[in-house]
This record gives C-alpha cells, sequence and structure tokens, in this order.
C-alpha cells in the first residue's frame, strides 16, 4: 500500500502505461521533427490502448491498436512522406519566460484535474466485467444490435453519406 | 504443472507468471528455429521447382545453410548512412520485428493450449498487431533517406493498409459462423460441427488467402521489395543483423499467417490419429509450401493493378461472402 | 575536295599511291565509271545477294591488290563492274532530281560502291537534301542505317545509309566539314534515330550540329578533352580530366 | 487544389541496378510515381572498339566483336567478317558457310532465352530466368566443344571459320533440334497466358510504325509494329536465301509482341537449324585467303539481322591491312533511344517491363 493505492499487478501494470502515455505525449510536443512526433503519437495510441485492456475492455484496445495506433498514425506517416523533407523548422530557444509560464499552466492544471477527480462521485458497476465469464466483445454486440440498433443504422447512414459526398467533391475537383 | 501452463484458464498468479514468462521464450526460440529452416525450406523448394539443387554445402543436405547465413548477418558491420535519421532508423527494424512474434500469442499450437493466450478477441489481436509491423516498414523507408527505399515505404503503406481491409473481412464469415474471436474457440467450433471452415467459408478463404500474400508482401505481392524496380524496397540500407530482423519478421509473417490460415479454416490442430501438434505442422507446412510455390510461379501484378484488385474485386468479394454467411445462417438455423 | 578530283582523274591503276595518307578513299573504286554511266545503266540490276559474289575476279578485286599482289596490277582496263555501273547512273538520276529541287550545287558528287549509290551533299543543304530525299514520293528514303563520321586529315566526312521501305532501294549519302570548328545541320528534327548517333559523333569526331536538341558527349564524360577518333588524338596531350583537375 | 506545390523527384535507376542488366544509367524524374522526364546515361562500359580496330589487322579484330554483344558473339563475328569478305569479293567454302548459319541461328536461341529469361525475371517471375538457363547451357556447351569458348567464341575468319565441327557435333545439334521444339511449348506454357503478365505487358510500350521506322529502330522492335523487315529475308546474307523459314511479326507493337516474337523467332531459327543440319556438304572450312588481309580502298558497309536488329559494319580502308576507320552500327545503341520517349508518363512498375522488352545489351550500346 503506498499512498492509499494497493500494489497488484493491475497498479503496477497501469503505471507503467501511465508513464508510457506520459512520456510519449512530452516527447510529441517536444520532439523536432514531425515523423518522430507522429511515431510518438503511435507510442500514445498504444498506451491508451493498453489502458483499455486493463479495464476490460479488449475489443476497445484492439481496435484503438488497429485504427489509431495501425492505421491512423500510417496514414500520417505516410502524408508526412509525402511533402518535403528537412522543412522541420527549429523550435524558439527556451528562455527563462516560457519556462516558468508553462510550469505555472502545468500545476494549475493538475490541480483543477485532481479538484475535479475529487470531487465527482463516480458511479461504480456492480458486475465488474470478467473477461473469461463474459467477453466484452459479447456485451458490445448486444447494446450495438439490440439496444441501439436504430441510433446505429442512422450513424452508418450518415457516414455512407459523408463517403459518398466525400467522393463527389473530389471528383468534381478532378474534373 | 497445471498452474505452470494453465494461464489461459486461470487467474494469474506468480506460478503462471513464471510459466508465461518460460512458455514466450520456447515459443520465441521454437520459432526462430522454424523460421531459419523454414528460409532452408524455401530455397530448397524453390530450387526443386527450378530444376535446381538449392543449398547444399553447408552442413549435411545443406541444413546449416540459415543458420550460417543468420550468424553471418549477426557479426557484420551494422552500417548506419549517414544522412539516415538516425533513431528511427535504429527503431524501425524493432517495430517491424516485435508485432511479428507477438501475434504468435494466440495462436492455438495443440489441443492442450499450451503456450497460447486464449484472447477473447484473439483474431482482431492478430490483424492489430500486424498493422503495427506496417508502421516499422514505412519507418524503416522513410529512415534510410533513399528513394529507393521510400518509394518501397511508401508502396507498402499504400499495399497493406488496403489488404488489411480484405483479410479482416474475409475472416468476419469465419467469425460468424463460429461465433467467437477467440482462435481456440474457433477450432473448437470446427470440431463441434465436423467440417472444416474452409468448406462453407470458400470464398472468404479465397479471398483471405489472396489477400494475405498481399500482407506479406511476397509474389506476386512483392511490390514494396521489388527487386527489379526498386533494389530491395524499404530494407535496402539496412545490412547485418537490422537486415536480420526484417527478414525474420517476414518469415515469422510467413509462419504466422499459414498458422492462422490452419486454425481459421483448416481445423486448426484437429485431425485424428495423429497427435495434434503433427497436424498442425502438417497444415501449416502445407499453407508455407503453398505460399512457396506461388512465388517460384506468378510474376509480379503491378501497382495500380494490385490497388484496382483490392479495392475492386476483393473487399467487394469479402463483403458478399460476409452477406451470404448471414443469410444462409439465418435460414438454416 | 581537291583530293577528289584527283582521284577521279587518276584511273583505277593510280588507287593504291594515290591514298597513302587514307585520304579521299570513299571514291577510289567507283570513279572510272563516272562519265560514262548514264549509257551503260540499262542491264544490270543491284543484286541484293552480295556474300558469294558471281563475280568474283571482277574490278574492285584487281583495286583489292595495291602493293601485296604483283600480277594484278597488270591488268587496269578490267571490265567495270556493273553492279557499279547501275548503281552509278542511280546515283547521276537522284542528282538530278535534287538539282532540279533544291539547285544545282546541293550535291558535289555522285559515285557508286558496288551497288550502293553514293552523293556527295554541299554541307549548307545536308539537312534539306536529305529531308528532300524522305519526303519525295519517288525517292522515300525514309530509314536510316548507318550514321558514320569519319575523320579523313583534311576534313571529316559524315555518312549516311538511307534506305527506302518502300522502293527496297539503298542510297548513301555522305557530307564534309572542315575540320577546325567542325559543323553541321543536325538531322534530327528529320529523323529522331539519328540523336545519338549524333551525340556519338559530337562526342568522338567533334563535328558540333546545329538545331541538335540534346547535343552532349554520349560515350565520355562532359570534362574529357579532344575527340578520340580523330586522328590526331593523342592518349598523352589529350589527358582526362575530371571536375576539372587533371589525372 | 491547384496552389499545392507538387514535388518532383530525381531517381537514379543504375548504373548499378538489378534491370538494367549492365552499367546502364536512366535518370528519370518522377511526380509520385508517374515519370515526367526519362534520361539515358551511357558510355560506363565504353571501350573505343572503333578506335581501338584503326590499330588491328582484320583478324586481330574479331575478338574485340565478341564484347559487343556478348549474348550473341557468333552473330558480331559474322558481321564483321561478312563486310570483310564483302570488300574483298571473297568466297567462302559452302561447309563453313553452313556451320556459321548453324552457329549463328543457335546464337540467336541462346541470345532470346537469355532475353526471356532477363524479362521475365525483370516482371518478378524467377523460375523462366532458370528453365531459360537450361537449354542455353546446352548451346553454350555446344560452342564450347566447337571453339573451345562459352561466352567469347572468336570462332569466324576473314573466308570461313577456325575449327570444323568436331566428331558428332553435328548430331548433337540434330538432337538438340526436337528437344527445342519441346521446350518452347513448355518455355511458352509458363507464362505466356499468365493473367498477371498480360495485364503487365500488354497495351505497354506502344511503339508505331512510322515512329519505329523514324527511331531507325530494327530487330524485334521494329518488327513487333508489325513492320516486316529481316536483312536474313530484305537482304539476304550467308545462306538464308536457300533456307525455308518465316519472319514472325507482331501488331500492336507493345511490351508483349516483343516477349512473344522472342518466342516466335527461336522457333524459325530452330527450322533453320534442322534444315541446315540435315543439308551440310563436306569440305574445307576455310577459303583461300592472303595470309595479310588487305581491303581494297573505299568504303563499305553490309549489316546483317542480329540478334538484337540490324548489325552492320562500317569499314573505311586505305588499302592496308588494318581499317582507316571501323563504325559499328549496333541495333541496341540505335533501338535504345525510343526509350525515352516510351517512358515519359509512364508509373515505375511500367518503367521495367517497357526497359527490359527494348533489349538491350550493353557491352553493344557502349561498344
Amino acid at each position: 500500500m503506498i499512498f492509499g493505492i494497493p500494489i497488484t499487478g493491475q497498479t503496477i501494470t497501469y503505471f507503467l502505461l501511465a508513464l508510457i502515455i506520459m512520456i510519449s505525449g512530452v516527447m510529441l510536443m517536444s520532439l523536432q521533427k514531425v515523423m518522430h512526433m507522429a511515431v510518438a503519437l503511435g507510442g500514445v495510441f498504444l498506451g491508451v490502448a493498453g489502458i483499455f485492456i486493463l479495464l476490460g475492455a479488449d475489443f476497445l484496445g484492439m481496435a484503438q491498436i488497429l485504427i489509431y495506433a495501425g492505421a491512423i498514425t500510417i496514414l500520417m506517416v505516410f502524408a508526412l512522406m509525402l511533402t518535403q523533407r528537412g522543412d522541420d523548422t527549429e523550435s524558439p530557444p527556451a528562455n527563462g519566460w516560457r519556462v516558468g509560464g508553462a510550469l505555472v499552466f502545468v500545476v494549475l492544471l493538475c490541480a483543477a484535474f485532481l479538484y475535479v477527480l475529487r470531487g465527482t462521485a463516480w458511479p461504480v458497476t456492480q458486475s465488474a466485467v470478467d473477461p473469461y465469464t463474459q467477453p466484452s466483445v459479447v456485451l458490445l454486440a448486444q447494446s450495438i444490435f439490440h439496444t441501439y440498433t436504430v441510433p446505429f443504422e442512422l450513424v452508418s447512414v450518415l457516414l455512407t453519406v459523408a463517403l459518398v459526398g466525400a467522393v463527389v467533391i473530389a471528383r468534381k475537383e478532378e474534373e | 504443472m497445471a498452474s505452470l501452463w494453465g494461464w489461459h484458464t486461470s487467474a494469474l498468479t506468480g506460478i503462471s507468471f513464471l510459466g508465461m514468462i518460460i512458455g514466450a521464450v520456447i515459443v520465441l526460440l521454437l520459432i526462430l528455429g522454424i523460421v531459419s529452416y523454414l528460409i532452408y525450406f524455401e530455397r530448397k523448394v524453390i530450387g526443386w521447382m527450378q530444376g535446381r539443387i538449392g543449398p547444399n554445402r553447408v552442413g549435411p543436405f545443406g541444413l546449416l545453410q540459415s543458420v550460417a547465413d543468420i550468424l553471418k548477418l549477426l557479426i557484420k558491420e551494422d552500417v548506419i548512412p549517414t544522412n539516415a535519421d538516425r533513431a528511427l532508423f535504429l527503431l524501425a527494424p524493432v517495430i517491424a520485428f516485435v508485432p511479428s512474434f507477438m501475434v504468435l500469442a494466440v495462436i492455438p499450437f495443440t489441443a492442450t493450449h499450451y503456450f497460447t493466450a486464449g484472447l477473447n478477441v484473439g483474431v482482431l489481436y492478430y490483424i492489430a498487431l500486424s498493422s503495427i509491423t506496417i508502421l516499422g516498414i514505412v519507418m524503416g523507408g522513410w529512415a534510410s533517406n533513399n528513394k529507393y527505399s521510400l518509394l518501397g515505404g511508401m508502396r507498402s503503406a499504400a499495399q497493406m493498409i488496403s489488404y488489411e481491409i480484405p483479410l479482416g473481412l474475409s475472416l468476419l464469415g469465419v467469425i460468424m459462423l463460429s461465433g467467437s474471436l477467440n482462435l481456440n474457440q474457433i477450432v473448437a467450433a470446427q470440431n463441434y460441427g465436423h467440417v472444416w471452415f474452409i468448406i462453407p467459408q470458400i470464398i472468404g478463404f479465397v479471398v483471405f488467402v489472396i489477400s494475405g500474400i498481399a500482407e506479406l508482401n511476397r509474389t506476386p505481392f512483392d511490390l514494396p521489395e521489388a527487386e527489379s524496380e526498386l533494389v530491395a524496397g524499404y530494407f535496402t540500407e539496412y545490412s547485418g543483423f537490422r537486415f536480420a530482423f526484417f527478414m525474420l519478421a517476414e518469415y515469422v509473417y510467413v509462419f504466422a499467417i499459414s498458422a492462422l490460415a490452419t486454425t481459421m479454416f483448416l481445423g486448426g490442430w484437429s485431425g485424428p490419429f495423429l497427435p495434434s501438434w503433427l497436424w498442425f505442422a502438417i497444415k501449416v507446412s502445407a499453407c508455407i509450401f503453398f505460399l512457396f510455390w506461388v512465388r517460384a510461379t506468378m510474376p509480379r501484378i503491378r501497382g495500380d493493378q494490385l490497388m484496382g484488385f483490392a479495392w475492386k474485386v476483393l473487399i467487394p468479394v469479402a463483403l458478399f461472402n460476409i452477406l451470404l454467411t448471414g443469410a444462409v445462417y439465418e435460414i438454416h438455423l | 575536295m581537291e583530293t577528289q578530283q584527283d582521284v577521279v582523274e587518276t584511273p583505277a591503276s593510280g588507287t593504291a599511291p594515290s591514298a597513302p595518307e587514307g585520304k579521299a578513299p570513299a571514291t577510289n573504286s567507283a570513279p572510272p565509271t563516272a562519265e560514262r554511266a548514264p549509257e551503260s545503266a540499262a542491264p544490270a540490276v543491284p543484286a541484293p545477294d552480295t556474300t558469294p559474289p558471281p563475280a568474283p575476279a571482277a574490278k574492285p578485286a584487281a583495286t583489292a591488290k595495291p602493293a601485296a599482289a604483283a600480277a594484278k596490277p597488270a591488268k587496269p582496263p578490267a571490265p567495270p563492274d556493273p553492279r557499279v555501273v547501275a548503281a552509278t547512273a542511280t546515283a547521276e538520276e537522284i542528282r538530278a532530281s535534287i538539282a532540279a529541287h533544291l539547285g544545282a550545287d546541293a550535291v558535289e558528287d555522285a559515285s557508286a560502291t558496288k551497288e550502293i549509290p553514293i552523293l556527295r551533299i554541299a554541307r549548307e543543304k545536308w539537312r534539306q537534301t536529305v529531308e528532300f530525299l524522305k519526303d519525295r514520293p519517288e525517292h522515300a528514303y525514309n530509314y536510316v542505317e548507318l550514321f558514320a563520321g569519319t575523320d579523313y586529315k583534311d576534313y571529316i566526312e559524315v555518312v549516311v545509309y538511307l534506305y527506302s521501305t518502300e522502293h527496297g532501294s539503298y542510297i548513301h549519302v555522305k557530307t564534309r566539314t572542315p575540320r577546325e570548328d567542325a559543323s553541321l545541320p543536325s538531322l534530327t528534327p528529320v529523323f529522331a534515330g539519328v540523336n545519338w548517333e549524333e551525340r556519338e559523333v559530337y562526342d568522338l569526331l567533334g563535328i558540333h550540329f546545329e538545331g541538335h536538341p540534346d547535343l552532349r558527349r554520349i560515350m565520355m564524360w562532359e570534362e574529357w578533352n579532344g575527340h578520340p577518333l580523330r586522328k590526331d588524338y593523342s592518349d598523352f596531350e589529350n589527358v582526362p580530366s575530371r571536375e576539372g583537375g587533371q589525372y | 487544389m491547384g496552389a499545392l506545390r507538387q514535388e518532383e523527384m530525381i531517381l537514379n535507376v543504375g548504373p548499378q541496378h538489378p534491370s538494367t542488366h549492365g552499367v546502364f544509367r536512366l535518370v528519370v524524374t518522377i511526380d509520385g510515381e508517374q515519370i515526367v522526364e526519362a534520361d539515358s546515361v551511357v558510355g560506363y562500359l565504353h571501350r573505343g572498339t572503333e578506335k581501338l580496330a584503326e590499330d588491328l589487322q582484320y583478324t586481330q579484330i574479331i575478338p574485340y566483336t565478341d564484347r559487343l554483344d556478348y549474348l550473341a558473339s557468333m552473330i558480331n563475328n559474322y558481321a564483321l567478317v561478312h563486310t570483310v569478305e564483302y570488300a574483298m569479293d571473297l568466297e567462302v567454302p559452302a561447309r563453313a558457310e553452313y556451320l556459321r548459319l548453324i552457329v549463328m541461328e543457335l546464337n540467336r536461341i541462346g541470345s532470346h532465352l537469355m532475353f526471356i529469361g532477363a524479362y521475365l525475371l525483370d516482371l518478378g517471375a524467377m523460375s523462366p530466368f532458370l528453365y531459360a538457363f537450361q537449354e542455353r547451357e546446352m548451346i553454350v556447351q555446344m560452342f564450347n566443344e566447337i571453339c573451345g569458348a562459352r561466352l567469347t567464341y572468336n570462332y569466324m575468319r576473314v573466308g570461313g571459320v577456325k575449327w570444323d565441327a568436331p566428331p558428332g557435333w553435328l548430331d548433337k545439334v540434330r538432337d538438340f533440334v526436337p528437344h527445342m521444339r519441346e521446350r518452347f511449348k513448355m518455355l511458352s506454357d509458363l507464362v505466356s497466358g499468365n493473367e498477371i503478365f498480360l495485364n503487365r505487358v500488354k497495351g505497354i510500350g506502344v511503339i508505331t510504325q512510322e515512329e519505329a521506322l523514324n527511331y531507325s529502330l530494327s530487330g524485334i522492335n521494329l518488327r513487333s509494329t508489325g513492320f516486316n523487315f529481316d536483312l536474313r529475308k530484305n537482304r539476304p546474307y550467308n545462306l538464308y536465301d536457300q533456307f525455308d523459314f518465316d519472319i514472325p511479326v507482331g501488331s500492336n507493337g507493345d511490351c508483349f509482341d516483343r516477349y512473344y516474337l522472342h518466342l516466335r523467332e527461336m522457333e524459325q531459327s530452330v527450322r533453320i537449324v534442322e534444315q541446315a543440319v540435315a543439308s551440310i556438304p563436306d569440305g574445307p572450312v576455310l577459303g583461300k585467303v592472303p595470309k595479310l588481309i588487305r581491303v581494297p580502298a573505299g568504303e563499305y558497309y553490309t549489316s546483317i539481322e542480329g540478334a538484337r536488329g540490324e548489325l552492320g559494319v562500317y569499314i573505311v580502308s586505305d588499302g592496308k591491312d588494318k581499317p582507316y576507320r571501323m563504325k559499328l552500327r549496333r541495333p541496341s545503341f540505335v533501338n535504345l533511344q525510343i526509350l525515352r520517349k516510351l517512358l515519359i508518363g509512364q508509373s515505375m512498375s511500367n518503367l521495367i517491363a517497357i526497359l527490359g522488352a527494348v533489349d538491350i545489351v550493353l557491352g553493344e550500346v557502349d561498344a
């Protein structure tokens, strides 16, 4: 027990993942080259996926890896490869005001987060999802295809319309 | 023993965690052995298909050829081009290589499910992690600061993202029939039904094989490393053990995709008389042989044709297969 | 130009001595027939297969033994090769045709080697004449077989072998340029296929082709000194340089 | 969208590149994967054969011709000796002419086999290359027996050939004919109907007849456009007018036609070899030739149908035992010029299909 948190495999994993996300996030902001930033972003996505899996949402975690860490990161890298190299502008040198301002901002932000987190009464689910007895895939499928069938279908129609619209616009520009 | 190897059914304890580590190391070493002989097997098979002998100098029947090759690659100088993006250049082979081993965690090698993580989203896990490899390939191509590498990396990004979609869609039919994303349960479902999913899912299987070969970047879809056009594609600048990483990743995926095909469509480890691991080995070998056979036979497809084929043929066919499976499933049950 | 006239006046017996430095050997085998050609044009048709010639001891054989064979010079008045006679007649016909359209000074000389008619074109009219030969339907020489340049020490000669895919006939046109500031009109606008050939001639013989779209060295690199196929080229004087330096 | 800055990339294909089959450099400017400019850079293999020849006696030049189109050295040998014989009006014994014809046609088969293998290798098919090499090996072995070399034969002499065929050699050639016929079917079945292959070569790199003539193309590059021009028929040399064979002609002028004509042409070569072996007479293999060959003063040009097109030798002689000037009309060099025109506007993958089909040998391009 450290700071009232039990030391279990789960907590260790959680903190490791949190560390990965934070480091990747900081790198994402501080690295010089756009390509490196994209890779750091991939690290953030992977860490988030790990958190999802830790919380028993394994389907969501895998979807996160597949779509965000896989497809979206690669899409960004792909787009960066097509653009010109060497236009990575040097960021202005850090001076005292900047660093100080950033520190103050971070402290204020952390305080605000802490206040909100502490002050909210989080709902606790009674039936903790056990990945072995009740796969999250089944739960997800039931809520999508039984409980929320109509909204789901409406969303898919919306997406199809958006897709067709995008194709039409792209065609127009081609001509 | 049961507690050591039983991590796929029981909760995580200290002893099963140890077992997990040991199991992972065993699988790693086993796969390394399999892969090095995969390369030997490929060279021999293609050699025979072309009226040659194949490697026959190192060791009896050339059996140590791959060992010698890997050893040579490991002790070679690690060349990093001057103008390469050093960090990414070093990182890329690792990013490409690690997921190739990670995907093997969910493959049920035997009936006892030793060394197998009974992940409930096993199929998705496979597809998700293998997509990370693309990132490694693209990064390697970009970081090399070589035009051939860049073109190879761009081609593989375009190709692998495109072919991931039919690959995933082709597996959906199997998932619908078995009602699970867990590879163990997919094998079990084939045993209950006494029919391999290749029979009801023949369309899905064909789409799977084609897009699987494309995912592997192998002939006839080996554009990213088309040696007659792009020299060696994304790993043109790589040498030594970093090159070996890319190479090994490729061959681990050859094994992995064959294992996935076996599990999803060919009944996995199940079969009469022989032990389950042997059945698995036989089926995987047959799949691998098929890949080699295709490589020795086919010329290379062209880039635009490749993309057109994925979007205009494979994805519609895979979608149609899903529709058909759903309809038949509804009517039948 | 002058040497050419010399040769024409000295018949076959004088061939070997007249070309001691390799000057103007081009028309040596043909000269005696130049004037008589029109009369004897009728009978002979240019024989297409020439490897096993039916008349081995014809006139060219006589000229073939300049110094070594002692017996041969004894029969200089050998009958003219019918192939040469016919070809020269053809050459004269074409010369007349060119003269009618491009002026009498366009063709400087008409002769023949074996069965091939040879026309020597004035340097200024080089491109017009070749274009004329290509475009006129009665000539239609639309295919370049050979494009070669030769350094004759006094001048540089460029030779083009033209073939008419329509008529199945060949012609051999050439022109001359002085060695100093050697230049010729480029044939590339007429025949796209001589592009590299002209670049090669420019590279190895140093003829500047005016109007060539892309006149660069092709075999040697850009910094190379001199033109290797010129007869006065020496490895020692023309030390190759790279990036401006010597090595 | 017009405001988007388009960036072009310059890519050096070669001088060391798997598909250039030698030291050939192609500087392509690509926009994405589309070629907007292509500049061929040759000369890396330039040995100055023409300059060297000016200091060599005619017999001494023959080995240098071996190095030009090193896949068809016999034909190169013949191009030179043929011009010298033509200039000197030499008569060549019949048996020598037959032997020359047989080795030239065998060499043509070997060269075309090499093309087919290498072309399919460029397109990503690995096996045909090795299949093609099996028959090529047989041919090379036969050459080894008749002249003692596998690649640079130096077999022909002015007035004949250096060696008569060893005992049993002609029987080997005779047995080779039916074997080769069988293999044609196999080679053709292997890829000619493959959907992927057809998609890559059909309609790609189309040359029109006018272009082909304007660019002085010869050989299969010209015949693929449907223009029937083969010097073996149009201007017969050697004994070609005595044998029965056809000139296969293409219709579309695309890469497929060029590939397919190579296959078809080999069949005709086999026909010629079959007839020649059946009727070869006995007799001497070297005619009565002076010890020191002197070509009569004058300029001479003859050309023959090489494996890659019209192979010509132009000799300016001043009556001495060495040529005053020798110019080689190398078909690969001339044919390669059209590459730029074919490439612009194509994609990078088509580059390989087009470059391969033009069928060049760098030893010949650079001379």
